[in-house]
């Protein structure tokens, strides 16, 4: 078989890779560069655990051909915390305990972040909906809803300066 | 088996030749349907063409009197043309019903019209719009009416190496409005049990012009229920206007048993939800039914 | 056992500190089951059959095993010819002669995705083209899927040696009835007879899978010289170890399982499908091999809970008081014999008083794959019959259904359903909660109903092993043999920490692998928090009376002039009177006093006690459409004594998560030809975030007496309550009673609209 | 031979699977000497005791079967129930 010759930004650095040309970018991030934070739940699109942000707009990367990675990048959950320093997201999904046996975590951190990203002031609602492609079997969604809300909150106010921000 | 070539040409002549070449080669638009099938080997193409990289097949643009809707478009980019999105709101909620944010991103109007599922979110919405396409191919290029690219599940009227390269629609509406509704037993996340689009013009009276009703998964391919359409003509959406819309709707349904609904449920929703959809167009036109 | 002297004021139980393993799981570093990889690894692949009911005359393999890159060919035959021998398969009795063929068939293929044969191969993709290599010839046989089709005379038997067992005299005729079980007390014809109103009704529902998200996986490298090592994830790395090494009958001591994070059980991982048959692929290749199930063949082939057909009819006098409870009901077992009808037939009527019951369990195998425990696993099905029941008799006495319950419901040594006396159980707290709670009196918007129902599980103790360990300067290390599925060690250095009275981020907590801990039992049966937390306290006080000895020692005083208070050592007479000193110290001295400082607390814990839960659903339908909306939730539930109070409240948010989905949408579709229609998240329905509301967790916290802080299991309980609660709320909207599960949009219009 | 003998309640399924009878009257020193005078009287029933059986003595559940049964009166055997 003919491998393809792939260059891609992954979490901002530079990255190529062989693959087979019907492997997808699941298959060749958790296999071949061995970033195994983004999960197979079902393979099919139809859980989110595979969830990474392609140029700015999050997808299943099971539903995403390695090939097509060429010259675009990829964000995934291990690029979310800045070295040590997590991300409002995960530092809530912590406080609020929104994870149980964490295997979805990574595919709900990373389009938590993403919908942050666009929208500060999400509603439940809004939130529910967007999260609506990441199955998780553990917590009922409550802590999670929860924890994302609050990290909107956190987010908010960093953008705030501190003098204004309100007295706790 | 061999995994399938791939390529990504950047031009449709490209495409065109690639896809003539070899009889067994699939165009990739957004991949949400063709890759599930590749890894569950329901489909074994040879080569796959990446329709993402051709300059001009992804956006919303205006063409004259035409929006025009580029092939590989994800659903999702959809709501960010704001004239595109004011002139078509039902269009673009069908198409932003389908899968989750992740597979809108990715999905494209395109390619849920060429996978011919009888449940397609978006093509209800397209055939009630009066939506064309135009298709590419090694004799040239033709535009036909969406509803002609469907023919039963699964199948399209595409001639070998034809590829729809984009979808157009009127721009520059006067007075209506359009809706799509679908039935589904979650919230998020499923296949259309039965899909309704309504698209409708109405005069300064607020009598409706012109009407047209689209169902989906109520039959082999999509189903535009001129009937329904013409019993809301010369109406003000009265009660007896809609209760014979409904009735011409459920009429024109011809479902199948399967596991995602019955017969009998289907026809009651599509009866339900045309009613629905057309009171939303209604209210999104300015006309209270 | 080393109680602390003092119960309250608590320092840590109760608190909602960060987990240990948190941040791993938010960076993705967190490894699970099919994340590892070992050097030199092959890629294996299973050959599943696509009958449901099939002889195999012969598989030829000779094609697969020329194909380049394949290393090795397993089927049934590779197996070790095993005697029977029942064994308690994580969370419930199975012979081992089963497991096996469940994991490779021998002579018939049972179910749609029966495994048949297997390989392994230096890629995925080769390992997928060897399996259609691979030639089998069946002898296709008639099939059967449902309960009263299977236990008719003429049904396809499945097992030629399947007698009843529970009936006397012994059956002379095999049948698909592998167990029955009756319980019950007085005289139930009399009962009913008496009483002034009875309702009766029958249940129905399809089975449905626990759904958890991460896939079964494993790698196995079985050496030449007999020792391998297993690395999966799994409820109980124990039970994989002595179910992989009864399969291919070889020592225990020469297989050490590593635990990898778990993503997800809810009792579908309490037992084993891939390990020997990559232990057989491993010892052929010579060369390290993953096995993994993508998420069809988890549908196809791993355990779902059974579906049910439950005959019910309740009986009380005129003031509301329960007279008579017949219960009789059927459970799929699937190709194998299970164990849910004893458990259903306990978590049947016994949450109340009544003196005339009958309570009877029938299982039933078919060709689906087999049952497995799924949370409360055989509870849930039977109580959404009985409190389905018990709403229809509120409703003939005109009597409101919690001031029902309330009337009849079971206290403290009345008897359950075995006769045995209930113990401190705190059902009754639960209803006078759910009384006094907001929710039961706020007012419903139009077409909206609200439902109650109460639940209960028996909940387990059993063996648990901890290793407590002091580092030279003064830290500590738990180390348990429990996989951790939500956030059990931050419960356990909870616990740790309360005994010792130290800081919580001075005890970390991990799960050891087979080698280096002793056995412990599945993570499951709401047990954890219990069993391994007691084991957890007991090696604390232990590992707290150690120091105290070596403070004393240090300090040339005699123990009893020593004594633990606030997190070190105090010396109260003496020379040394009024000193301290504090673990770092002790420790940092540990190897010229003694040596180093540990404690193992390996035990079999009793006293165990029940968990009762009792819900308030609202739901809003949809009239025109028969979409049932849930908009409130509120699940009160005695807990005993919550340790980490969030992942307490996780466990009931989740259980009714997963209860709402088995009402509303979740269930297997079979199509004519006996194969699974809807084997992916697609087509099998688990709620999205979208389709909850929030769900208020109340916890009421009825102490157990026999556990160091009061624990009770709390896990399982939350999944029993919904399915009738979800019912009665419809009922109450509606008017419409649904007695079949799913109640999906389709089945509540077809109630609503009768007429079509 | 020692001690009284007890009163032993044996509950569904093992009633008719294994004894003919819900009711039995024997001595045991402790638990696993009363499985093994079980065992005589149904072969086979000391196999599936670990895996299927719980014990309750005097109403209540008993892990530890060295237990000694001298004061002891009554125990039921009844079916294991594990959990998920």
């Amino acid at each position: 078989m003919n491998k393809i010759h792939v260059n891609c930004a992954v979490n901002g650095d530079a990255t190529e890779f062989l693959c087979d040309p019907g492997a997808t970018l699941l298959d060749v991030l958790r296999d071949t560069l061995g970033l195994t934070g983004s999960k197979e739940g079902c393979g099919s699109g139809d859980c989110g655990a595979c969830t990474v942000v392609l140029d700015g707009e999050m997808v299943c990367s099971c539903l995403v051909l390695a090939p097509e990675a060429e010259g675009r990048s990829v964000a995934t959950i291990e690029g979310v915390a800045e070295g040590s320093v997590l991300h409002p997201v995960q530092q809530k999904f912590l406080e609020h305990a929104a994870l149980q046996c964490g295997f979805c975590t990574p595919g709900f951190i990373v389009a938590a972040k993403n919908l942050l990203d666009r929208n500060p002031d999400p509603t439940e609602t809004e939130v529910r909906y967007w999260l609506a492609g990441n199955l998780c079997r553990c917590t009922g969604y409550d802590k999670i809803v929860r924890a994302v809300l609050a990290a909107a909150a956190e987010l908010r106010q960093e953008r705030t300066p501190a003098c204004t921000r309100p007295r706790q | 088996m061999p995994s399938p070539a791939f390529h990504a040409p950047d031009t449709v002549e490209g495409a065109i030749a690639l896809l003539a070449a070899d009889p067994l080669a699939r165009p990739l638009g957004g991949g949400t349907d063709l890759i599930v099938q590749v890894r569950s080997g329901r489909v074994t193409p040879s080569s796959i063409v990446d329709l993402k990289r051709i300059g001009g097949l992804s956006g919303v643009r205006r063409d004259g009197e035409a929006f025009v809707i580029g092939a590989a478009t994800p659903c999702t980019s959809l709501k960010d043309d704001a004239q595109f999105s004011a002139a078509w709101p039902g269009v673009v909620e069908a198409a932003n019903l389908i899968g989750s944010v992740q597979v809108r991103n990715r999905a494209t109007m395109a390619g849920n019209l060429c996978n011919a599922s009888p449940a397609a979110d978006s093509v209800p919405a397209l055939v009630a719009a009066g939506a064309t396409c135009v298709i590419a191919g090694p004799a040239g290029r033709r535009e036909v009416p969406v509803e002609a690219v469907p023919v039963a599940p699964g199948r399209t009227s595409l001639a070998a190496g034809e590829f729809v390269i984009e979808i157009r629609l009127p721009a520059g509406r006067r007075s209506g409005s359009d809706a799509y509704l679908r039935s589904i037993p979650r919230t998020e996340m499923d296949i259309a049990v039965v899909g309704t689009a309504a698209n409708l013009e109405f005069d300064g009276e607020g009598t409706c012009t012109s009407a047209r009703i689209a169902l989906g998964a109520v039959a082999p391919t999509v189903v535009l229920v001129e009937a329904a359409g013409a019993a809301l003509i010369r109406t003000r959406l009265d009660d007896a206007a809609l209760d014979a819309m409904a009735e011409a709707v459920r009429a024109a349904c011809d479902p199948i048993d399967d596991k995602r609904g019955t017969i009998s449920y289907r026809k009651a929703m599509a009866g339900v939800l045309a009613r629905r959809a057309v009171r939303i167009a209604a209210e999104r036109a300015g006309v209270k039914a | 056992m080393h109680a602390p002297e003092t119960m309250k004021p608590f320092r840590h139980i109760g608190t909602r500190p960060v987990r240990p393993d948190g941040v791993d799981k938010v960076t993705g570093k967190a490894l699970y089951g099919p994340d590892f990889k070992a050097p030199g690894m092959l890629w294996g692949a299973i050959l599943r059959s696509p009958h449901p009911h099939a002889r195999i005359v012969s598989i030829d393999t000779r094609e697969a095993e020329r194909l380049a890159g394949v290393k090795a060919v397993a089927t049934g035959r590779d197996f070790p010819t095993l005697e029977s021998l029942v064994m308690h398969v994580g969370e419930g009795a199975s012979d081992i002669v089963d497991v096996a063929h469940n994991c490779l068939a021998l002579d018939k293929v049972l179910y749609e995705g029966h495994a048949v044969a297997a390989v392994a191969a230096t890629s995925p993709e080769i390992a997928r083209d060897a399996l259609a290599l691979i030639e089998v010839e069946y002898d296709v046989l008639p099939f059967v899927l449902g309960l009263e089709e299977a236990l008719a005379q003429d049904a396809p038997l499945l097992h030629d040696n399947m007698f009843t067992k529970g009936v006397k005299p012994r059956p002379d005729k095999p049948s698909n009835a592998s167990m029955r079980v009756e319980m019950g007390a007085g005289d139930i014809e009399a009962g009913l007879a008496g009483a002034a109103v009875t309702v009766e009704g029958r249940y129905t529902m399809e089975p449905v899978h626990q759904g958890y998200i991460e896939p079964h996986a494993c790698v196995a490298s079985w050496n030449g010289d007999g020792q391998a090592q297993i690395w999966c994830s799994s409820q109980g790395h124990f039970s994989v170890r002595s179910l992989t090494a009864s399969v291919l009958a070889i020592p225990q001591s020469d297989i050490r399982v590593m635990p990898l994070e778990i993503g997800g059980g809810f009792g579908g991982k309490t037992t084993i499908y891939l390990e020997p048959v990559a232990m057989i692929l491993s010892r052929k290749s010579g060369r390290p091999v993953r096995l993994a199930m993508s998420r069809e063949e988890v549908f196809r082939a791993s355990g779902p809970a059974p579906g049910a057909i439950i005959d019910v009819r309740i009986g009380a006098d005129a003031d509301g008081r329960l007279v008579a409870a017949d219960v009789e009901f059927k459970y799929h077992s699937g190709a194998y014999p299970a164990v849910d009808a004893g458990a259903g037939v306990s978590s049947a009527i016994g949450h109340y008083r009544i003196a005339n019951t009958r309570v009877v369990g029938t299982e039933v195998l078919c060709n689906r794959p087999a049952a497995k425990a799924y949370r409360a696993p055989g509870a849930p099905q039977v109580n959404f019959a009985v409190e389905s029941a018990l709403d229809e008799l509120a409703a003939r006495l005109g009597m409101d259904p919690l001031e029902l319950r309330l009337k009849n419901a079971a206290k403290p040594g009345d008897p359950q359903t075995s006769g045995l006396p209930w113990g401190k159980i705190g059902w009754i707290e639960c209803l006078e909660a759910a009384k006094a709670h907001p929710h039961w009196s706020s007012p419903l918007g139009p077409n909206q109903g609200r439902g109650i129902a109460g639940g209960y599980w028996g909940n387990y103790g059993g063996p648990s092993t901890v290793n407590l360990s002091v580092a030279e300067d003064g830290t500590f290390t738990v180390a348990t043999g429990s996989p951790d599925i939500g956030g059990s060690r931050a419960s356990m250095a909870i616990m740790a920490a309360e005994v010792l009275d130290v800081p919580y981020e001075q005890v970390r907590c991990v799960v050891a692998d087979t080698a280096s801990i002793g056995v412990s039992m599945v993570t499951g049966g709401s047990r954890t928090t219990f069993a391994t937390g007691m084991a957890t306290v007991e090696a604390a006080g232990e590992v707290r009376h150690l120091l105290c000895q070596r403070a004393a020692r240090i300090w040339g005083a005699s123990p009893e002039q020593v004594q633990w208070r606030s997190g070190e050592v105090v010396c109260l007479s003496g020379d040394k009177q009024g000193e301290t000193m504090s673990v770092a110290d002790i420790a940092s001295r540990s190897f010229h006093s003694g040596g180093p400082i540990a404690a193992v607390s390996a035990l079999s814990a009793r006293g165990w006690l029940p968990g009762f839960g009792f819900h308030i659903c609202d739901v809003e339908v949809d009239p025109e459409t028969g979409h049932v909306a849930v908009v409130r939730y509120t699940a009160i539930q005695d807990v005993g004594r919550a340790i980490h109070a969030d992942y307490v409240e996780g466990q009931i948010q989740g259980g009714v998560a997963q209860g709402i989905g088995w009402a509303l949408n979740e269930t297997y579709i079979y199509n004519e030809e006996g194969r699974l229609d809807n084997p992916g998240f697609l087509d099998y329905r688990m709620p999205v975030a979208s389709d909850m509301p929030m769900i208020e967790a109340v916890m009421v916290e009825v102490p157990n007496p026999d556990h160091p802080f009061g624990v009770k299991g709390v896990g399982e309980v939350p999944i029993v309550p919904p399915l009738a609660a979800v019912a009665n709320a419809i009922k109450a909207a509606t008017g419409k009673r649904l007695n079949s599960l799913p109640m999906s949009p389709e089945r509540v219009y077809a109630a609503l609209h009768p007429e079509g | 031979m020692t001690g009284h003998a007890l009163r032993i309640i044996i509950m569904p399924p093992f009633d008719k699977e294994f004894f003919g009878t819900d009711r039995l009257s024997l001595a045991a020193v402790n638990l696993f000497d009363l499985i093994g005078k079980l065992d005589a009287l149904a072969p086979g029933f000391a196999a599936i005791a670990q895996p299927r059986v719980h014990l309750a003595v005097d109403g209540v559940l008993e892990t530890d079967w060295t237990r000694p049964l001298a004061d002891a009166s009554e125990v039921i055997v009844l079916p294991r129930v594990g959990g998920g």
